[in-house]
C-alpha cells in the first residue's frame, strides 16, 4: 500500500473535526474489509485514515425505549453473537451470517456495509423490512432518517461531507416481527449476492390477513430496494400462495437488475421471483407459529 | 486522542529516506523481536511412522507437522541480507507490437535499483517443448499477461510504483480470442507462419465410417469446457542471488528443478554448473508451477544489482501470467449397437491453445489418447488441434486434457444409456476394458481395474438400491 | 422444489509422459545405525511425495518410515528428476528409489552373509534386521550390519539407480504405439440436489473408488482423491476465467469462484485392490486422475435429477435453470 | 509509528509505517512468518490470526488498529512438550498437504473450538469457509477439527 497516515480519534466530534480539517485527503476507516482492499489497488487522493471503529458512540448494541440501537461500528460477528439480535431480529443475524466469512465478519461493521452502499449489501434488506432508522452525526449535530433515504445511488449515501453514520435503530414495534432473509450467490461460502431478499409481515387476528408487509431486495437495482408496490399490493390481502405468487411478479417489475459477468438480468429476475415468494412464504409460516 | 504519527508524506525521496531510517528501529522491549519461536522438542512419533513393513502404513508426513506449526518455509518466508524486490509490468494489449520501452523515469525513482527489458535477457525464449515464449516480451505481446519490463527496488511498493513510470509504446495488432475463429483463413497469425495450429494429434484404429454405417444408433454431440486456474494457495515465488563467482542460486516454487535448471541455463546462456536451483516445499502446484516464470528475470536483476532479488506473484499475476487449463471444444460421434456395444467413435478436439505452447504437447497427446474412454472400441478416429489465441497461456493442469475428454465421453455414455434404456452401470461394464484389452493406440493393457472400480463404487453408493 | 439425482463416471489415466523420456534417478545411503538417507531431485508440492519415497526406501531396506530421511530438490546435491508432474512420482521416482535402495541393501547382504553363514541371495531385510529367508530367528540388526560393512569391510551401503518408463513411439499417421507403461482406473458416483427454481446444484455426496496399484500410503492417497474431487467440483459447477477484450475480468479469488468448505460434499473413498508388477511394490500413482471423473459424474447426476444435459462447463445455476425452463417450455 | 502488541503472551513492539498491515508487521517486523500472504484482500484466509479473541484477516487489519491488542498466531499454539490438540489432529489425520493454508486454517479452527467446543459438521464447515484450500477438499481438515474438539473436551473433562 502507498503511504498514508493513520489516526484513531476517541470521539465522534474529534473524528468529524479531523475529516473537516483534511477534506478529500481524509477518509474514515471502519472495519477496513472494503477500504483497505481499495487502498491496496488505488489510494486516490486519500492520505489520512481516520479510524472510527473504536469510537464509543458508534459501538454497542443497546435496548432502548425506542427500540434496538446498533452502533454503526458493531461488527457482523458481534451481531451474530448478540442474544438480543438472535431473538428479536433473526433476519438481520441471517444477513450478517452470509457476509464474507468468520474473519471478515469479525472486522466488517454494519455501518461500513451501509456506507459502502453497494447494491448487494447483505445487511440492507433486513434493515429495510424492519423499518430501521439511521442516526447520522456531523458538525452540526445529529439527525435521524429512515434507512431507505440513506441509500442514494451506487456507492452514494445521503451522508454529507464530514458526517458519520452513528447508529441504526430497529424500532420497538419491529422487534420480533416475523421476517426472513435469503441470499443467492455463486457459491455457499464467501458469496457475493446475485440477489438477496428479506421480508417481514404480521398476520391480523384472523390469522390470514397480511399486515405491514415489507419486502426488500438487494443487488437488483442501483441501491438496496424496498419493493413499495409489492408491499402495497400485499397489504390487507390474505396470505395465500396465489397472492404471494402475484406479489412476486410485481416485485420482478419493481427490480431493475443488470447483466454482468456473474449473471444475466433475466436470471436475476427469475431469482427475484423465487426469492420474493420464498421470503414471504417463510415469513407467513413464522407469523403463523408465533 | 491517539497521537498523530507523522505528517503526511507525499515526496517519494523523503519516503525512502524515512523508511530506510525506520527499518532498523526494531527496539526490543521485553525480548528482541526476532526471539526464537517456541516449538515442540520432545514429541512422540506417530505409530505408523515407526512400523514395518513401511509400505501400506498411514504414515504421517514429516513436513505435515511443520505445516501445522507454521514452521514450513515457503519462498516468501525466506529473506536474505540486502534483499530487494522485483515486479513485472504486464502488457496493456492482448496483441500488439512493442515500438519502444522507456524505463528511465522508473530508474530515476529513489529506491529503484535496476530495470530490465526482454532485450537484456541473453536468450529470450523458453518452453518445455516449443520455445515460443519470451521471458519478457521484446517484440510482440501476445496476451495481456505478457511481461514487458521489470523493476527491482528496495521495497515491493516502490517497485510497484515504478512500474507505473515505465512508458511502453505499442502498435496494436488485430487480436483473436476464439480458437475456432483463429482457425480461419483471415485470422491474424499470432506467431507468424500460415496457420495458428501449432500442435496436432491423430489416432486411427479400424474403420470408423464403415462401423458407423453398421451401427444401430449414432450419437453426435459437441461438448465444451472452460478456462480454469490452478489456484495454488501459495502464489509463484522465487529469489535469485548472483554471487562473485558468477554463479547464481535460485530458490523457487518450481515443481521440476532439474529441467528448470536446463531452462534457466538456456535463457541465461550459462553452464548448468553455474546455476543452483533449490526447490522448497511448494504451496500447491497442480501443474501450474511446472514452468519457469520470473526466475531468469530475477537472476538478471540480481546480476545487475549485486543483491538477492525476490519476487512473489500477486494473486492477479497468478491468474493472468501463469498457465491455466486448456478449454476444449469436442465433437463426439459414437456408433452403438442395440445392446449398448460401442463399435465406433470419431472425435474432433480443438484446444484453445492460448498465447504460447507451454505443456500443450502433453495435453493434446494425453487428451487424444484418452478421449475414446476406457472402453473396448474397435473403430476409433481422433483428431486434435491446438490453436494459438491472444489469451492466457494454457499449460499443464491436473489431468492434461483428461478431465475435459472424460466430461465428454462420460456424458455421452449416459446419453446412450438413457436412449437405449440401459442402466448407466451396465452399459459401462459391457464396454469397459478388462485385463489384456487393446487401448486406442493398440497397447495391451495390464493391471486393469476399471470394472472392479465400477462395481465397488456402485456397491458403496447403493446404486441398485437408489430411489430418487 | 429440490430434485435429487445420481450420476456416475469412470476414467482411465496414464502415469508419466506421453512417449517422451521422463526419467528419475535416486541415491539411497544406509547410515551405520541402520537409518537411511534418500536423495531425490523431485519436489514436495504438497502431495506427500517425500513421505511416499521414504516409505518405498524403508520397505526395500526393511526399516520403518521414520528411519528414512529424504533430501530433495536441490540441483547441487540431488540427482536428476523429471519433477512433480504427470502423476509420475510414486511410479517413476518410486521405482528409482526402490532400485537404489535394493543396491544399498545388496551391499548389506554381502556383509551379512558371512555373519549369518548363508549366501547373500538367502537373505531378506525385514523389521530392521537382515535375516535368513524363512528363518527370522537367524538375523542381525541392520545397524550392526551397516556398521560392519562400512567400518570393517570398507563397503558403505549406498546405491544409486534410475528408472524411465519404457514406451514405444506413436506412429505419426495413426497414433498407434505404446505411449505409456501403465494406467490407473477409477469410478466416481455423485449424488446431487438441484433446486428447480434457482438451478442451484448442491453436490451432497461423492463415492470415489480408485485404482492406484498398491497404495504406498492409503492416507495420502485418500487426500489426493478428496482434493482432486474438490477441483472437479469447481470445474463442474463454479470455476471459469472470464474475458473481455482479451483481459481477464475475474482474476481474483472474490470473483473466480472455487469451492469453499461449505461447497464440498461428503466424500467416501475406497481403493481397488490391485497390484502393478511394473511399479514399486505394485504401486502406480494417484495425483491427477483423482480430478478427472468428478465433473462428468456431477453432470450425469444433474441430468438424472432434472433432465437437463449440460454440454458446456461449468454448470452454473443460471445454465441449469435455463435448461429446466427450456424443458418446461417444450 | 511505534506499535505495541501482545503476541502469544509476550509484549512486542515495532516501528512501522502507518499503512503497515498486521500481517506485514508480523511477517516482516517480528519475523513471525506462520501467517501467510495468499491473496492480500481477505479472500483466502491464509493470514488468519486471532486478535482479542476473534479471528481476523491480518492482511485487512492495520497494525496500528491492532495496537494494544492480544494476538495469537500459529507460533503461539504449541509448547516445548506438546502440540496443540488441533495441530496434533491435523498431523495424525493427514489434514494438510501443501500446508500453505494450514496456519490460517488452524487459527480458524481454534477460533471455533474456543467458542464452540462441540461443533457439528455444518458448524465446522461454516467456520472454515473463509480459509480456502486447494489440496484437500477440506475432508480431512473437517475430520481433524472434529477430532481435535473431542480431544480438547476429553482433556478438560
Amino acid at each position: 500500500m502507498r503511504p498514508f497516515d493513520y489516526i484513531a480519534p476517541s470521539s465522534a466530534q474529534e473524528a468529524i473535526a479531523l475529516l473537516a480539517e483534511n477534506g478529500d485527503s481524509a477518509c474514515p476507516l471502519a472495519g477496513g474489509t472494503d477500504l483497505i482492499v481499495d487502498l491496496k489497488h488505488d489510494a486516490g487522493t486519500i492520505n489520512l485514515l481516520v479510524d472510527v471503529s473504536c469510537i464509543p458512540e458508534f459501538r454497542g448494541i443497546k435496548e432502548t425505549p425506542e427500540g434496538l440501537r446498533i452502533g454503526s461500528m458493531v461488527t457482523f460477528g458481534e451481531i451474530m453473537a448478540a442474544d438480543v439480535c438472535r431473538e428479536m431480529t433473526p433476519a438481520i443475524v441471517a444477513g450478517a451470517h452470509t457476509i464474507g466469512a468468520v474473519q471478515t465478519r469479525n472486522l466488517g461493521t454494519v455501518g461500513g456495509n451501509l456506507v459502502t452502499c453497494v447494491p448487494s449489501a447483505d445487511i440492507a434488506p433486513s434493515l429495510l423490512v424492519l423499518d430501521a432508522r439511521v442516526t447520522i452525526t456531523g458538525p452540526d449535530g445529529s439527525r435521524e432518517i429512515p434507512i431507505e433515504e440513506f441509500f442514494v445511488g451506487p456507492r452514494k449515501t445521503s451522508l454529507q461531507p464530514n458526517e458519520l453514520l452513528e447508529s441504526i435503530l430497529i424500532p420497538q414495534d419491529a422487534l420480533g416481527k416475523p421476517s426472513k432473509f435469503l441470499k443467492h450467490g455463486l457459491r455457499k461460502g464467501q458469496a457475493l449476492a446475485l440477489v438477496n431478499a428479506a421480508a417481514s409481515l404480521r398476520l391480523d387476528t384472523d390469522g390470514e390477513t397480511l399486515v405491514e408487509p415489507r419486502l426488500a431486495l438487494g443487488a437488483v437495482a442501483p441501491v438496496p430496494l424496498r419493493a413499495i408496490e409489492t408491499e402495497a399490493f400485499l397489504a390487507g390481502k390474505p396470505a395465500t400462495d396465489a397472492v404471494i405468487a402475484e406479489a412476486a411478479e410485481i416485485a420482478v417489475t419493481e427490480a431493475k437488475p443488470i447483466d454482468d459477468f456473474r449473471a444475466s438480468a433475466d436470471y436475476r429476475r427469475q431469482i427475484i421471483r423465487t426469492f420474493a415468494k420464498r421470503v414471504l412464504t417463510r415469513s407467513v409460516e413464522i407469523a403463523k407459529t408465533t | 486522542m491517539a497521537t498523530r504519527t507523522k505528517d503526511v508524506q507525499t515526496d517519494a525521496d523523503e519516503l525512502v529516506t524515512a523508511r530506510e531510517a525506520r527499518a532498523p528501529a526494531k527496539q526490543p522491549l521485553t525480548l528482541p523481536a526476532d526471539d526464537p519461536v517456541a516449538f515442540p522438542l520432545q514429541l512422540p512419533e506417530s505409530k505408523a511412522r515407526l512400523q514395518t513393513p513401511a509400505v501400506g502404513q498411514r504414515a504421517t508426513r514429516p513436513d505435515g507437522r511443520l505445516h501445522g506449526l507454521g514452521q514450513t518455509q515457503y519462498i516468501d518466508d525466506l529473506t536474505f541480507p540486502h534483499m530487494i524486490h522485483a515486479k513485472v509490468l504486464r502488457s496493456e494489449h492482448a496483441h500488439a507490437r512493442i515500438v519502444s520501452i522507456d524505463t528511465s523515469s522508473a530508474e530515476a525513482m529513489p529506491g529503484v535499483l535496476a530495470t530490465l527489458t526482454g532485450k537484456e535477457i541473453p536468450r529470450n525464449s523458453f518452453g518445455p517443448t516449443l520455445q515460443d515464449q519470451p521471458v519478457l516480451a521484446d517484440d510482440v505481446v501476445r496476451h495481456r499477461g505478457d511481461g514487458v519490463a521489470a523493476v527491482a527496488a528496495v521495497t515491493e511498493q516502490i517497485a510497484a510504483d515504478a512500474l507505473e513510470k515505465i512508458k511502453v509504446e505499442y502498435e496494436p495488432l488485430r487480436p483473436v480470442f476464439d480458437p475456432l475463429e483463429a482457425l480461419g483463413d483471415d485470422a491474424p497469425r499470432i506467431h507468424g507462419g500460415d496457420t495458428n495450429i501449432y500442435a496436432s494429434k491423430v489416432i486411427k484404429k479400424g474403420d470408423v465410417e464403415k462401423a458407423f454405417a453398421e451401427s444401430d444408433h449414432v450419437f453426435e454431440r459437441r461438448y465444451q469446457t472452460q478456462m480454469v486456474e490452478h489456484v495454488p494457495l501459495e502464489p509463484h515465488a522465487s529469489i535469485a542471488s548472483w554471487d562473485g563467482n558468477g554463479r547464481v542460486s535460485i530458490w523457487s516454487s518450481l515443481g521440476r528443478i532439474t529441467l528448470g535448471r536446463e531452462d534457466l541455463a538456456r535463457t541465461l546462456e550459462l553452464p548448468q554448473s553455474k546455476i543452483r536451483l533449490i526447490g522448497t516445499i511448494v504451496g500447491g502446484n497442480f501443474g501450474g508451477k511446472n514452468e519457469i516464470t520470473n526466475e531468469p528475470i530475477l537472476a538478471m536483476l540480481s546480476r545487475k544489482t549485486g543483491r538477492p532479488v525476490k519476487s512473489v506473484f500477486t494473486r492477479g499475476d497468478e491468474f493472468v501470467s501463469s498457465t491455466i487449463r486448456h478449454p476444449f471444444t469436442m465433437d463426439y460421434k459414437t456408433g452403438v449397437m442395440n445392446d449398448g456395444t460401442i463399435i465406433a467413435r470419431k472425435i474432433r478436439i480443438i484446444l484453445d491453445g492460448g498465447a504460447y505452447c507451454s505443456w500443450t504437447g502433453t495435453t493434446i497427446g494425453k487428451g487424444s489418447i484418452l478421449a475414446p474412454g476406457p472402453y473396448n472400441i474397435d473403430n476409433i478416429h481422433v483428431e486434435a488441434y491446438a490453436v494459438y489465441t491472444n489469451k492466457t497461456t494454457t499449460g499443464a493442469m491436473r489431468g492434461f486434457g483428461a478431465p475435459q475428454v472424460c466430461f465428454a465421453y462420460e456424458s455421452q455414455m449416459d446419453e446412450i444409456a438413457h436412449k437405449l434404456g440401459i442402466d448407466p452401470l451396465e452399459i459401462r461394464l459391457k464396454n469397459a476394458f478388462s485385463e489384456g484389452s487393446s487401448s486406442p493406440t493398440s497397447q495391451t493393457l495390464q493391471a486393469v481395474a476399471i470394472k472392479e472400480s465400477l462395481n465397488q463404487a456402485a456397491q458403496r453408493f447403493g446404486w441398485k438400491e437408489w430411489q430418487a | 422444489m429440490i430434485k435429487r439425482g445420481r450420476g456416475m463416471a469412470c476414467m482411465w489415466y496414464p502415469i508419466g509422459f506421453t512417449v517422451a523420456a521422463n526419467p528419475s534417478a535416486a541415491t539411497v545411503k544406509v547410515n551405520t545405525d541402520g537409518t537411511a538417507t534418500v536423495l531425490t531431485g523431485t519436489v514436495e508440492t504438497g502431495q506427500g511425495a517425500l513421505t511416499v519415497l521414504g516409505q518405498i526406501a524403508a520397505q526395500a531396506l526393511g526399516i520403518a518410515t521414520d528411519d528414512v530421511h529424504v533430501v530433495s530438490a536441490d540441483t547441487d546435491t540431488t540427482p536428476m528428476d523429471t519433477g512433480a508432474i504427470a502423476s509420475r512420482t510414486t511410479y517413476v521416482t518410486g521405482n528409482a528409489v526402490m532400485l537404489a535402495a535394493e543396491k544399498a541393501r545388496d551391499i548389506l547382504f554381502q556383509a551379512a552373509a558371512p555373519l549369518l553363514e548363508v549366501p547373500p541371495d538367502q537373505l531378506e531385510a525385514r523389521d530392521r534386521k537382515i535375516q535368513v529367508l524363512g528363518f527370522p530367528s537367524k538375523s542381525v540388526d541392520i545397524g550392526t550390519v551397516a556398521q560392519h560393512s562400512e567400518t570393517v569391510l570398507g563397503a558403505p551401503s549406498i546405491g544409486s539407480a534410475s528408472y524411465n518408463p519404457p514406451t514405444v513411439p506413436m506412429d505419426p499417421e495413426t497414433g498407434q504405439g505404446k505411449p505409456f507403461n501403465t494406467y490407473v482406473y477409477a469410478t466416481q458416483i455423485a449424488e446431487v440436489e438441484v433446486d428447480d427454481e434457482t438451478g442451484e446444484v448442491e453436490v451432497k455426496r461423492i463415492v470415489a473408488v480408485h485404482d492406484c496399484g498398491t497404495p504406498i500410503n492409503p492416507m495420502l492417497v485418500e487426500g489426493q482423491i478428496e482434493g482432486g474431487i474438490s477441483m472437479g467440483v469447481g470445474f463442474a459447477l463454479q470455476e471459469e476465467i472470464l474475458f473481455k477484450d482479451g483481459a481477464q475480468i475475474n482474476p481474483n479469488l472474490t470473483n473466480y469462484i472455487m469451492p469453499t468448505s461449505l461447497d464440498m460434499p461428503e466424500i467416501e473413498v475406497e481403493l481397488v485392490d490391485n497390484y502393478d508388477p511394473t511399479g514399486p511394490f505394485g504401486a502406480k500413482g494417484a495425483g491427477e486422475p483423482t480430478a478427472v471423473p468428478t465433473a462428468a459424474a456431477i453432470m450425469n447426476a444433474i441430468h438424472d435429477a432434472v433432465g437437463v444435459r449440460i454440454t458446456s462447463l461449468p454448470a452454473t445455476a443460471e445454465k441449469v435453470l435455463g435448461g429446466i425452463l427450456e424443458l418446461q417450455a417444450s | 509509528m511505534m506499535v505495541q502488541l501482545t503476541i502469544n503472551g509476550e509484549l512486542k513492539q515495532a516501528d512501522v509505517p502507518p499503512e503497515t498491515t498486521l500481517l506485514k508487521m508480523l511477517r516482516e517486523y517480528l519475523n513471525l512468518t506462520g501467517a501467510k500472504l495468499g491473496c492480500d484482500v481477505g479472500d483466502c484466509g491464509t493470514c488468519t490470526v486471532i486478535v482479542d479473541g476473534e479471528s481476523v484477516n491480518s492482511c485487512l487489519m492495520l497494525a496500528a488498529r491492532a495496537a494494544g491488542s492480544e494476538i495469537t498466531t500459529i507460533e503461539g499454539l504449541a509448547n516445548a512438550q506438546q502440540l496443540h490438540p488441533i495441530q496434533q489432529s491435523f498431523e495424525e489425520l493427514g489434514a494438510l498437504q501443501c500446508g500453505f493454508c494450514g496456519p490460517g486454517m488452524i487459527m480458524s479452527a481454534k477460533n471455533l473450538l474456543d467458542k464452540n467446543p462441540e461443533p457439528s459438521n455444518a458448524e465446522i464447515r461454516d467456520a472454515l469457509s473463509g480459509n480456502l484450500c486447494r489440496c484437500t477438499g477440506y475432508t480431512k481438515i473437517i475430520e481433524a477439527v472434529a477430532d481435535a474438539g473431542q480431544a480438547m473436551n476429553s482433556a478438560e473433562a
